[in-house]
């Protein structure tokens, strides 16, 4: 019986693979959780593309400066050390390849790292990509983390991206609910299953080959 | 003596034609010069684009703009947003026109106009349909996109503190574009909630140099589009 | 006999032609001098190229900070309202077209607007070339201000130029110890004679044709 | 806790190895990092690229430097000064190679390289003998030369402030080319004069954030290059 890994144990899962030090963009939904899970130890710093590098966790009422939000324009505090910046300062940290790890939600990822995350494409939406097509050239480990399965049961990890592409062969790593996958020059290949989860509940749900893990991964049930 | 200040938001905008391209400073609600919009709204240019990263919200400030149709064009990356229902009402039924441009890319493109730099290489994009139609070229080894700068007639921008030559600081992330807008732009003007002398600004401080600034106009109480849009605020 | 005018009336009649709250670039030598000579009612902001707006006069010995310095490597001071920035946005108000006037000194300028200031050209000599093909390129106006002849009598107002090259086509105006004179699409047009000089005395001393003023100057004897 | 505080200028500059290429912040005399460049002597590594605006005055900092025979070539745009020996003499011994960039050329490049632009257009140059060989393209009418980012294994670099996240501050004009170079270096070594906790500096007067700079080493009283050459002084 497949269980998994809750919204929180995905984001855990995927902060223990950020080194200390590390300087960190997070993205709207799961991957925001990434920072309540800092291990033991490390520390991160983040960067908001909307102009500061040391943001820190929602203020109290009282304590909500309203010229002080992250990129999703949620309102944030900043640590001390933190910096603000323009726009272009920003995106030089992102495009020269300054930031560590990207940790992005998505609607697909391909077995050769493609990343689908900004449009539908369907006609008469409206699209906006706001600077996910920098983050995902830029930055120098995309991780994503995302529910295996939409909410209709398709796979989110596919051969080829139907989805309009973010970026081309960009993604290092996959946390979902009920495993870790990288990234390979030979596609998907099984990295750790959730608790609960065997290895044929990961290839029945995923579009595409998962190949076994190089190290034999340990039975999560 | 030079002096840049301006009596009032009206005068300060009196003179932008139908048809000017006109940068917002601004993300989101943080860093928009909503007085300087509602000054623009009141003197009614119209045909007007706009370059912001998004396209406003409720129905005040850059939103209210679009909503009183004086926006043929907009420029920006981000067009959504949850509180953002009038630009999508106008897109849907071909009243405006969107060019959505990567965040990172608008940045640097209307950087680059200030900086005098007609075009630049970047790799954002690459293998995306937004780079469809675009002039692509290999250095070393990795692909990229061209990109040409952005220019404005003028930019509307909010500061924190300025002085009488148009020197600049700004508060937190309502910093964002509007260093990058005050340059590109041949016009800048900008409202700020703290008017200071000659000399009450550190020169280490200075975030933008007053040499990109053409009109300051103190704007003491400055209304925030948060709280406008909590209040459920339209303008007019 | 040819009098004209003195290193400091140059500057002087230079200032006269810089309208007031101008961004002002001023190079090494008899520019400098310009900073001396403001029309009462004026005000000139003075841009370095090492980061600095609002730069002033030089310091005394007991104000003097090692840090501040300008392009000349010279010591100087900040008015009220300077700033300080680093050198890629100093060379974004050169190249951008920010900077009102720049007044430069030279080794020869042309008759279509050439200039060449920055290198003989000779073999084994170093070359130095500094923000000089930045500045020609990116402020509005060029003036430049030169004696009008060489130590050795040989023009300096020519043709085309022999040397090396600064930037094509870039001078509007050109203020020597004789005369004032610009340049037009037609070549050098006199524009003021200095006091004691006649309109002969600049041809003979001009390596190009100097064409008459639009209106009559009035004689300088 | 991230701390990039590292003991000593000898231990910053230990791993410098032979024919890398290094920036070294300053113009002229101002915010030349003249303990860290002497710690580079002592290290000894040969056959470097040296970016720097200049090439060394007197016989101390970077022209002890190349009076050492530790530089193989020098990218700069103004290697002529009325104190500068060293360097014309090994040029003229062909002893040193020169690669001559127009100074906002050179700052472009450098800030390019920091920001992940390969390559951009620039008037400066069309029409002279340092555009010859260079792409060229008209946009917009007139003509702009091609030119590549700059980039460097190393940055030597003087600030004013600093806290152990490695954001600094400058003094004055002593700023210079600094922050682009942090920028542009995959590793960036800073001597500063104060070292103050986190939250020392305000996050709005911060000039390069810390995400630029890997090691920061506290020199409390630095020496000044032009002190040392009105002293007479010659390293080592």
């Amino acid at each position: 019986m497949t269980t998994g890994w809750t919204r929180e144990q995905i984001a855990a899962r995927t902060a223990q693979d950020i080194p200390n030090g590390s300087y960190v963009n997070l993205g709207i939904g799961i991957p925001e959780l990434v920072a309540k899970f800092v291990p033991e130890g490390r520390e991160f710093i983040y960067h908001t593309e909307n102009g500061l590098l040391g943001m820190g966790p929602p203020p109290s009422e009282n304590e909500r400066d309203l010229d002080l939000m992250n990129a999703g324009k949620k309102y944030v505090t900043a640590v001390p050390g933190a910096a603000y910046f323009h726009h272009a300062d920003s995106f030089s940290m992102i495009r020269g390849g300054h930031l560590d790890v990207c940790v992005l939600g998505t609607m697909q990822v391909a077995a050769n790292g493609d990343i689908a995350n900004w449009s539908t494409g369907e006609p008469g939406a409206i699209p906006a990509v706001g600077g996910a097509m920098d983050l995902v050239q830029g930055v120098k480990q995309i991780f994503v983390v995302t529910q295996h399965i939409t909410k209709t049961g398709e796979p989110k990890l596919v051969e080829r991206c139907t989805y309009p592409l973010t970026g081309v062969g960009v993604v290092s790593r996959v946390y979902t609910d009920l495993a870790v996958i990288d990234i390979t020059p030979e596609g998907f290949r099984l990295i750790e299953l959730a608790p609960g989860v065997s290895f044929d509940d990961v290839k029945n749900k995923t579009g595409a080959q998962v190949l076994p893990p190089d190290i034999p991964p340990t039975d999560g049930a | 003596m030079i002096n840049k200040v301006c009596p009032s938001v009206a005068q300060a905008v009196a003179d932008i034609p139908d048809g000017a391209t006109v940068m917002l400073g601004g993300f989101g609600a943080s860093g928009s010069p909503i007085e300087l919009i509602h000054a623009l709204i009141d003197h009614g240019a119209k045909n007007l684009t706009v370059i912001n990263n998004n396209t406003g919200n409720g129905e005040v400030g850059l939103a209210a703009l679009i909503g009183n149709g004086q926006v043929r064009k907009m420029i920006c990356s981000f067009p959504r947003s949850s509180q953002s229902k009038v630009f999508p009402e106008y897109y849907k039924a071909g009243k405006i026109e969107l060019d959505l441009v990567p965040q990172g890319t608008l940045a640097e493109r209307i950087r680059a106009a200030g900086a005098g730099i007609p075009a630049f290489y970047t790799p954002t994009t690459v293998g995306t349909v937004l780079a469809e139609g675009k002039e692509q070229r290999e250095f070393d080894g990795r692909t990229f996109v061209l990109e040409r700068w952005l220019k404005a007639e003028y930019a509307l921008v909010k500061c924190d503190t300025a002085d009488p030559l148009g020197n600049l600081t700004y508060n937190k992330t309502a910093r964002n574009f509007s260093p990058l807008m005050c340059m590109a732009a041949t016009t800048t003007i900008v409202q700020v909630g703290r008017l200071v002398d000659r000399g009450g600004i550190d020169p280490e401080h200075v975030v933008t140099p007053g040499i990109f600034v053409n009109r300051v106009i103190h704007v003491p109480e400055p209304v925030h589009e948060d709280t406008l849009i909590a209040e459920g605020r339209c303008y007019p």
